[in-house]
């Protein structure tokens, strides 16, 4: 019995257990008191120790290799033929060690500025990390889908217990939005379940349907999928989540949260459903460069910081489904690989910086109360260091290159253009927009005068903040600088993928 | 000849016409408690001609536990009623609309 | 080599990190020496490379650094291309940088964010060799935002003046508009050539020619074309072209160093050079070339007018510069590359000297920049007198200056290039267009120069008593860096033209097509030597435009000085024309930004609010509600709708089984 | 007729005397000690446990002249069936303690039910059925109105009353028809009859038909014939209203069961429509109008009928997946409701009713443990995983997609979409607002035990649904 | 054969009417009275269609049982008939109509759609010496014993849930107390008290 053998479980199940464990400590809103302070630690430290076990994965994890890895498999509901399966590839891979490299973030952001029922605070967290891990290593369409809904419930409370004014219309408009996406792609489960006698998703990748069939479920996943990213027209939920959401939950819903609509398409509808997927790819890019640029012009206008920062989000997922859809429509070497690949370093990146983003905001709105732009102005005066590091991140949400966010763009854009000039004419059009939106907010907030006696009274980031936002920002420029080593796991993969992707089901 | 279709007929009319008494009235539990007790007869009118026409007894037989059980429901739907007098002093079906929406 | 080329590179960024991250702790001095051994060390070992292409003959180096990345075929590379245009650019970039660097001490004493602007200069130096030592277009991107990047830092870094910010902010936007082409044109090459690589790019030039793209269904267009034009847009961006030229006269909210280093001498041309590095691309397509050549000579032309109604200092130089990377474009629309980079590296040393000299003139004038106020200061300011007459003198093309050569031969190219032989009518307009724009603008060009000239450094004393009071020359932090400024721009073009232009100097960096060589074809008819050429000034309606344009500005500027109010007030409608700039900056930030947020606005408050929220989404779950409403009204609460309801159920069933089944 | 027959009708036989037991035990009580009377039923039924484990049939077996059937579906339920009576029993007791109404007769009525409900499952011919019905219903019109000062208690039970005893004056008249088109009364006759001579399979047997889902859909609570279940569930104290909506749908699964499938199986084509249409309109008109509701009983009634539309959905189908799917889906439905309705005991007190919604404000500040088992309750009523709620709805989502009925399926999760707002409602009171009511929640330590297991089943079932499943597929196969 | 046709119409006019005037009459005893009437109608033709043992039974159980616990509820509430005079529910109209479209359904089926299926004409002849209460007497304890059983069941469920729901405990009221009965000894029975004699004063 190896270790090894295990760590996926164990970096499931770990957070899990320790979510539990807090709960079981129990809360006291005393922030100084030992209680609290044991519970903090203890939340801290299981975070963090999935996160050292999650570099295991990553150093175990053999780039060359074609097909899952750290594979387990036991039987769950043999009557249903459900397996507890779990897996990795170099799709899935770095999501999770994104996962686990944000959650200790999160936890640290909320060291000591959540005040109220922090054992519940922390334990929604290690136990959504343990779910969404669960979500991308699942390989049995039950447990996806398990791991998947479940990650819902400590969201919702997290929004709805910890959020801002509006969290109750925020948190329900978020459950009842992405839970609408999900049960039809569950409906889509039980009739491929129908179909071959199990919910192993290889099985579903195997099993031969018609061209209806498939377009039908690909409009089931689409939903699904689509709500989670979110792509235009069912992104609402999105601004106001993130804007009620407490920073911690604004930061996992951006970093990790959006990703599994993406992950889903390449991991679920790409496979199961190619010639499904082939006959939407010209809408599913339609709707992408929507995002991209309707996203962009109405980020511009926003008054409120994590709204913009949610529709830029918003904007900077239609090139994850940009690059996954222009796939039929190119051919060749920097192709359809290429767009694929940038849509998952985008993925990644945009966890990095869009987290960094909300945490900025927290920092913020730790201090003043208020998201409003424009109860801000000269902020640099008053808080340097915070605002070099604004400054960086806002440069890497506009995709500058050597930030990660130009990565994953600037792959998609060039695959793009080799589909048609006008996607990339279109995709490319997020350079100006993007640029637009984030630095005229930067320079509302951060630069000027000093706005008013409240931010005169600001004080520059502490140590804690500092480590978390210098953290982030060295991984941002690390994956700016040097992708090869993400780009390189997910290589294979994704060359395996697209052949897959390439042969008919009919 | 009368048979079966005629007994089915009545059976038919007072199961309908105690349906109706009990649409129709608004003014006192006790007659919607008489229509049960015709629409239990209109059943038993069934049953009876049923086992007549198949010389079966058991249709009989079903009848006898049904006066039973009629008997039984008229206890109990009567010690309700009494327990609903009781305590709003008036057994107008139109008044019994507390619980509603 | 390699290691030369990485300390290059490297030096200038690590000195940026440890004046930036740690400058508290290493004080001013600390970062100013910092920063300055880092570019100097860069400078030093940039001359050393030249010097070793140039006289030890050392070829071309293309060098893989690492692998940034490699997916799908394609391979993402950084690595260094140094050839003799690079080691080129490398000197100028290295050199103008040093001495703004020290100029700088001078400049920046008494603000508080000195050591952070020490730091953004030097990566500004990191981020243009990463540009220009660049051997593939990934990296080239970078560099190419990255000097964007250190730009707007710089404009803005004085953070609490508004027109900073908006300037920065614009000066971003409208580059990203030209990065936007660019970042296209690098995916048409690699649409077309599966690399990023310039030798492979270059290597299958020919090939991608031949090819075609359906941009708009049904038109093909050569590839070629598509591609070249997309990253011109790159190069209008960044080297100001118009229409995309507007950020260029705003970014002078920047403090002057960064005038003269970035807006002057290097920043802006990485357009020029870039196009000059994809030579081999232009030369492919003459439409691109078309293009390239009616966009920088209206840029020429038209720039140099505005600088003549401009009040502000740095402005007039601002325009200027824009007016003379209007003459490189046309260079190098005219497949005279060369002349485009010896223009470029002229420019350099005379308008980075403009630049700093003005900066001085600034800081003697407690930071009074409007030249109304000026006048006279030629006694009080010796040295940057005569710098400036200097660079002036150099940017009008006076005979023998570095100005003079670079100019003088650019005209003659484009008068002589391939245009000019051009049967179709389009050629023929092309030509006349750009030729007479390079003419005319010589004139512009010694009209405004010398305009700002007078009005500054002679003719009376208009500034107040108080500034008048405090009037002395500058320390040497800064009038050295000028005076070592003003030797280039004085002789550099008695050395380099014959080399540089004509000696092959570039050797493969640039190539040209035989057709389209108007340099090689000058060489022998007009071009006999330095000396020579400075002989036959006469024979050049160049020299005679120039002298008019000085004697013109000192007709009106100095002798008569109610002359120009009259005109203005005679001819205001083209007086309001320039001065508003040809309503560019309405067109910008009224039109389009205006619109975008308008747009934005509709968007949001109409799209996503009305229509998806408050229709689908709120609207939906309303109508649940409402529903859910009327529904609980058949619960009346009434036995008798109870009973009701279960008999129409039944009824239905019964009613069904009969009639309908 | 044998003395085989009586030990396999041991379980009732036993009941029937310790009913009897209880019922003399009690008249030996008084009321300070009632509590004796409860532990007493309490012995009684783990006596009954011990009878039903050592009679568990491993086969079908029908006795005293088929009236009487013993099969594992027979066995399951009525396991079920004892152990949510002992649950209701627990859950019940202390508040009625604390609003004096503790009387004996609230367990020897509950036990009566509770004998009705086993005749019921156990039923293999109508008439055995009819009285089993009648049994429990009469037991459950009794104890509607056992508050007998309570206004609307006597009102719920009155409208439960006249309407049972129409819906069964209806479920007679049907059964009077299938008895005289098939001259049997007894399920597997009638099943023969039909297959012997397919022209019976007209007409008059489909009236019959259509008059026994009115009682079917009535026992359930299914529309149109739901009127009755969300007044009685508001308007009956709370532990009857637990009662209620626990054992006896294990019961109404039965009688659907047995006389739909067992009984007229053959005429599937037509019940399956009829029973489409009322579990469609019970899912939307359920989950619509729970909506709007503003008390919790009643909301958790509209719940029920919509739960009770995805039942009958699964049987619709007529396969063995869909019965296996609906008898899973009931048992599963049952422990979370008993669940729910035992946290609102919980949190009512003497002379105080937690019955709305806002009363659950704040629940998590005031208990941060049962407001979390109350989420679990919630969210797997809404059929959120990890809890077992999701697992049968996936059951019967699964049932109707494998029968072809896709767009059936997609209306199913849909209306769960719906539904999931009111209890999404839920959780919001108890975590987002803050408490109006400060009270510390009472209960005897055995309460609470028993609730936070019962709660906890919703999510180790969820997480270990095989063994469950696939006793019911086993059971139904 | 015609006698015993025109018995039956005879006897179903009569009962039919007296139903609905059991509908529609606005005295609750009136009505009581008029269901009364109808049972005993209903007693008749099942006597005419030789089902003698219910027949009997009917009269018995239910005019004399359950139609006196009726009029005795009736009685005893001591409704006010003024004031529950008035009033047909909103729903008179469509219920009624519903009632007869729901009639015309059955109509249908017993003598348009069902025939031939249900089979029609005469009930089953009967063999000479046959009793009909011997005949369901001997099915009764033998078939339907567990039914029975549950019969019993239902009627000891109706006692106690009569006695729960309506007996009342009033102040003052004078009770049995069981426990106490059964559990007294003999000692308790009779106290032997001992005083001293009354003095005389």
């Amino acid at each position: 019995m190896e270790f090894s053998q295990y760590i996926l479980s164990i970096l499931i199940w770990l957070p899990i257990a320790g979510g539990v464990l807090l709960l079981l400590i129990g809360d006291d809103n005393d922030v100084m008191s030992s209680r609290a302070g044991l519970m903090r630690i203890v939340a801290l430290a299981v975070s963090v120790l999935a996160f050292l076990i999650s570099i295991g994965l990553y150093a175990g994890f053999d780039n060359a290799a074609v097909g899952m890895q750290f594979t387990e498999k036991v039987s769950w509901v043999t009557a249903l033929n459900v397996f507890y399966v779990l897996g990795v590839d170099g799709i899935s891979a770095p999501l999770i060690i994104l996962t686990t490299f944000i959650t200790p973030l999160v936890i640290i952001a909320g060291w000591d500025n959540i005040k109220s029922r922090p054992a519940q605070y922390f334990a929604a967290f290690l136990i959504l990390e343990g779910l969404m891990v669960g979500v991308f290593c699942a390989l049995d369409a039950l447990l996806f889908y398990v791991f998947w809904e479940a990650m819902l419930i400590p969201m919702f409370l997290i929004i709805g217990v910890w959020g801002g004014e509006r969290r109750v219309y925020a948190t329900l408009k978020f459950f009842l939005y992405t839970f609408l996406g999900s049960v039809l792609m569950l409906v889509a489960f039980i009739y491929l379940y129908g179909q071959t006698g199990g919910f192993d998703l290889f099985g579903f990748m195997a099993a031969p349907l018609s061209l209806t069939a498939q377009k039908l479920v690909f409009v089931a996943f689409l939903i699904a999928f689509a709500v989670k990213v979110p792509m235009w027209p069912v992104h609402t939920w999105l601004p106001d989540a993130h804007v009620e959401a407490p920073t911690g939950g604004s930061v996992i819903l951006a970093a990790i949260m959006l990703k599994m609509g993406g992950y889903g398409f390449i991991r679920l509808s790409l496979p199961i459903v190619p010639d499904g997927s082939e006959y939407f790819a010209g809408m599913m890019i339609a709707l992408s460069l929507i995002a991209v640029v309707y996203i962009g012009f109405v980020a511009l206008m926003q008054k409120d910081m994590k709204k913009l920062i949610a529709y830029s989000s918003i904007a900077h997922m239609g090139f994850v489904t940009l690059g996954v859809f222009i796939l039929w429509s190119v051919s060749g070497d920097a192709g359809a690989g290429l767009g694929m690949v940038g849509a998952m370093v985008q993925m990644i990146s945009h966890g990095l910086i869009s987290g960094a983003m909300f945490l900025c905001v927290g920092v913020l709105y730790d201090r003043m109360h208020s998201r409003q732009i424009a109860d801000y102005g000269g902020v640099a005066n008053t808080m340097p260091i915070f605002a070099a590091f604004m400054v960086l991140f806002a440069m890497a949400n506009a995709g500058l290159p050597g930030t990660s966010g130009f990565v994953g763009e600037f792959m998609v854009i060039i695959a793009s253009f080799k589909a048609n000039f006008w996607y990339a004419f279109l995709a490319a059009g997020t350079l100006i927009l993007g640029a637009a939106y984030t630095l005229w907010m930067v320079k509302r907030v951060v630069y000027g005068e000093v706005a008013n006696d409240n931010v005169a009274a600001l004080k520059d980031i502490n140590g804690r903040e500092f480590l978390v936002l210098a953290i982030l920002a060295i991984s941002v420029l690390i994956v700016g600088l040097w992708p090869a080593p993400l780009v390189d796991m997910m290589n294979v993969t994704i060359e395996q993928l697209i052949e897959q992707v390439g042969q008919t089901k009919l | 000849m009368i048979g079966l279709e005629h007994y089915l007929t009545l059976a038919a009319m007072l199961f309908v016409l105690s349906v109706a008494g009990i649409i129709i009235n608004r003014r006192n539990l006790i007659l919607l408690l008489m229509c049960v007790e015709l629409m239990l007869l209109a059943v038993n009118f069934n049953f009876v001609a049923f086992s007549r026409y198949l010389g079966d007894e058991t249709g009989q037989v079903f009848v006898f536990f049904i006066l039973t059980v009629a008997a039984a429901e008229a206890a109990i739907g009567l010690a309700i009623l009494v327990v609903l007098f009781r305590n709003r002093r008036s057994i107008a079906v139109k008044e019994l609309n507390t619980l509603k929406g | 080599m390699y290691n030369y080329y990485l300390t290059i590179v490297l030096a200038p960024l690590a000195a940026a990190l440890i004046a930036g991250l740690a400058g508290k702790q290493i004080g001013r001095a600390g970062a100013h020496w910092v920063t300055i051994l880092g570019v100097g060390t860069s400078c030093v070992l940039s001359l050393l490379v030249l010097k070793n292409m140039f006289w030890g003959g050392a070829g071309a180096e293309n060098i893989s650094v690492y692998t940034w990345a490699v997916t799908d075929g394609l391979r993402m590379e950084v690595g260094f291309l140094v050839d003799r245009l690079t080691a080129l650019m490398m000197c100028v970039v290295t050199f103008v940088s040093l001495m703004v660097h020290i100029y700088t001490i001078g400049y920046m004493h008494d603000d508080p964010g000195y050591q952070r602007f020490f730091s953004y200069i030097s990566l500004f130096t990191f981020s243009m060799l990463m540009l220009v030592m660049s051997n593939n277009f990934l990296q080239l991107f970078f560099g190419w935002e990255a000097v964007g990047l250190v730009s707007y830092l710089l404009i803005g870094f004085w953070f609490k003046k508004q027109t900073a910010m908006f300037a920065n902010l614009k000066a971003f936007l409208v580059n990203r508009v030209g990065d936007f082409g660019f970042i296209l044109g690098i995916a048409g090459v690699v649409m077309f050539t599966g690399s990023l690589d310039y030798a492979t790019v270059f290597g299958q030039a020919d090939a991608v020619a031949g090819q075609s793209i359906e941009v708009f269904s049904g038109t093909p267009w050569n590839a070629m074309t598509v591609i070249c034009i997309l990253l011109f847009i790159g190069a209008m961006g960044k080297s100001a072209q118009a229409p995309l030229h507007v950020w260029l006269p705003d970014s002078m909210e920047g403090p002057t160093p960064i005038s003269a280093l970035i807006h002057a001498a290097t920043m802006v041309t990485a357009g020029i050079f870039m196009v000059a590095r994809m030579s081999p691309l232009f030369e492919l397509s003459t439409t691109a070339l078309g293009f390239v050549i009616i966009i920088g000579a209206v840029t020429a032309f038209f720039m140099g007018l505005l600088g003549i109604v401009q009040n502000d200092i740095k402005r007039v130089v601002a325009y200027s510069t824009l007016s003379q990377l209007g003459y490189m474009t046309v260079a190098l629309g005219a497949s005279a590359y060369s002349a485009a980079i010896f223009h470029l590296m002229t420019h350099a040393f005379f308008k980075a000297l403009l630049f700093l000299a003005a900066g001085s003139v600034i800081i003697a004038m407690h930071h009074e920049q409007d030249i109304r106020k000026m006048g006279g200061l030629k006694k009080y300011m010796p040295i940057t007198y005569w710098t400036s007459l200097i660079g002036s003198l150099a940017l009008i093309g006076f005979p023998g200056s570095s100005g003079f050569f670079s100019k003088d031969l650019l005209i003659e190219a484009v008068k002589e290039s391939h245009w000019h032989d051009g049967a179709s009518m389009g050629d023929q307009v092309t030509y006349w267009i750009a030729y007479l724009s390079v003419l005319l603008g010589v004139f512009v060009t010694a009209l405004y120069s010398f305009r700002m000239f007078f009005l500054v450094f002679h003719g009376e004393e208009r500034m107040d008593a108080e500034t008048k009071s405090h009037l002395h020359e500058t320390p040497a932090v800064v009038t050295v860096p000028l005076i070592l400024l003003a030797i280039p721009s004085a002789i550099i073009g008695w050395f380099s033209a014959d080399a540089v232009l004509f000696g092959g100097f570039f050797g493969d960096a640039i190539q040209v097509k035989s057709v389209h060589d108007a340099l090689t074809g000058l060489n022998g008819t007009f071009w006999h030597g330095p000396a020579a050429l400075v002989m036959h000034i006469y024979a050049s309606p160049v020299f005679y435009l120039a002298a008019l344009g000085v004697i013109a500005a000192w007709f009106l500027y100095l002798k008569r000085p109610d002359i120009p109010a009259t005109i203005k007030d005679k001819f205001s409608g083209i007086y309001n024309l320039l001065d508003r700039k040809y309503y560019f900056d309405d067109l910008w930030i009224k039109g389009f930004a205006g619109v975008g947020r308008k747009l934005g606005q509709f968007l949001w408050e109409k799209g996503d609010q009305l229509i998806i929220d408050g229709i689908l989404v709120n609207g939906t779950a309303k109508t649940v509600g409402r529903l859910a409403g009327v529904m609980r009204q058949i619960q009346t609460g009434y036995l008798y709708t109870y009973a009701f309801a279960m008999i129409i159920g039944l009824t239905a069933l019964l009613g069904w089984l009969i009639w309908l089944r | 007729m044998n003395l085989m027959d009586y030990l396999i009708a041991a379980p009732e036989i036993a009941l029937l005397g310790l009913i009897c037991v209880v019922l003399v035990a009690d008249l030996f009580v008084d009321n300070e000690n009632r509590v004796r009377t409860f532990w007493l039923s309490i012995v009684s039924l783990a006596v009954l446990l011990a009878v039903l484990n050592a009679t568990a049939p491993d086969a079908r077996s029908v006795v005293f002249s088929g009236s009487y059937v013993s099969d594992p579906l027979s066995q399951i339920l009525k396991v079920g069936a004892v152990i949510f009576v002992a649950i209701s029993f627990l859950y019940a007791r202390d508040y009625l303690r604390a609003n004096e109404i503790h009387r004996g007769e609230f367990y020897t009525l509950g036990l009566i039910g509770l004998l009705g409900m086993m005749v019921m499952m156990s039923a293999n011919s109508m008439l055995t059925m009819y009285l089993g019905l009648e049994t429990l219903a009469l037991s459950l019109y009794a104890l509607v109105a056992i508050d007998r000062d309570n206004v609307t208690s006597a009102e719920s039970a009155m409208k439960y009353f006249i309407l049972g005893a129409i819906a069964s004056g209806c479920l007679l008249y049907g059964i009077s028809w299938v008895y005289g088109v098939t001259g049997s009364l007894q399920f597997h006759e009638i099943s023969a009859a039909v297959s012997a001579d397919p022209s019976l399979n007209s007409l008059p047997l489909w009236f019959g038909l259509a008059f026994l889902i009115v009682g079917i859909g009535f026992k359930f609570g299914a529309v149109p014939f739901h009127m009755w279940l969300p007044d009685v569930y508001q308007g009956a104290r709370t532990p009857i209203t637990l009662y209620i909506a626990t054992a006896p749908k294990l019961a109404a699964l039965a009688l659907t069961l047995r006389i739909l499938v067992d009984g007229l199986g053959a005429l599937h084509e037509t019940w399956s429509a009829m029973i489409m249409v009322i579990a469609v309109l019970s899912l939307l008109a359920g989950n619509f109008i729970a909506i709007a509701q503003t008390n919790i009983k009643r909301m958790l009634g509209y719940s029920t009928i919509a739960h009770v539309g995805f039942i009958l959905l699964a049987i619709f189908v007529g396969t063995e997946q869909g019965n296996a799917a609906a008898l899973f889906y009931t048992l599963t439905y049952v422990v979370a409701a008993a669940g729910a309705f035992g946290i609102i005991i919980l949190l009512s007190r003497r002379g105080y009713e937690a019955e709305n919604l806002t009363d659950f404000k704040g629940l998590n500040a005031r208990s941060p443990w049962f407001a979390m088992m109350m989420m679990f309750l919630m969210f797997s009523m809404a059929g959120v995983p990890p809890f077992v709620g999701f697992f049968a709805k996936l059951n019967a989502i699964s049932a109707v997609v494998d029968s072809g009925y896709t767009a059936i399926a997609v209306l199913m999760v849909l209306a769960s979409v719906v539904g999931a707002y009111y209890y999404l409602r839920v959780i919001w009171y108890m975590y987002f607002e803050e408490a109006e009511d400060k009270a510390v929640l009472q209960a005897s330590t055995d309460t609470k035990m028993v609730l936070s297991l019962n709660s906890l089943a919703v999510l180790a079932l969820g997480i270990v649904p095989g063994w469950l499943l696939a006793m019911c597929i086993q059971i139904l196969g | 054969m015609l006698f015993q046709t025109i018995l039956f119409y005879t006897f179903a006019a009569v009962m039919l009417g007296a139903a609905l005037g059991v509908v529609f009459s606005r005295n609750p005893v009136h009505s009581v009275m008029l269901l009364v009437l109808t049972f005993f109608q209903a007693a008749m033709l099942w006597l005419l269609a030789e089902a003698e043992f219910l027949a009997i039974v009917l009269v018995l159980v239910y005019v004399g049982a359950v139609m006196v616990l009726f009029l005795f509820v009736v009685m005893m509430l001591d409704v006010n008939i003024e004031a529950a005079k008035r009033g047909i529910s909103r729903l008179a109209v469509p219920g009624i109509a519903i009632a007869l479209l729901m009639v015309v359904e059955l109509m249908q089926l017993i003598w348009l759609r069902g025939k031939g299926e249900v089979g029609s004409g005469g009930f089953a002849p009967t063999p000479e010496g046959y009793s009909n209460t011997k005949a369901l007497g001997s099915v009764l304890y033998t078939e339907h014993v567990f039914a029975f059983e549950m019969a019993a069941v239902i009627l000891l469920l109706a006692i106690i849930a009569a006695i729960t729901l309506t007996m009342r405990k009033r102040p003052g009221l004078k009770v049995q107390n069981i426990a106490e009965q059964v559990a007294v000894q003999a000692k308790d029975r009779v106290r032997i008290v001992k005083m001293d004699a009354e003095k005389k004063q």
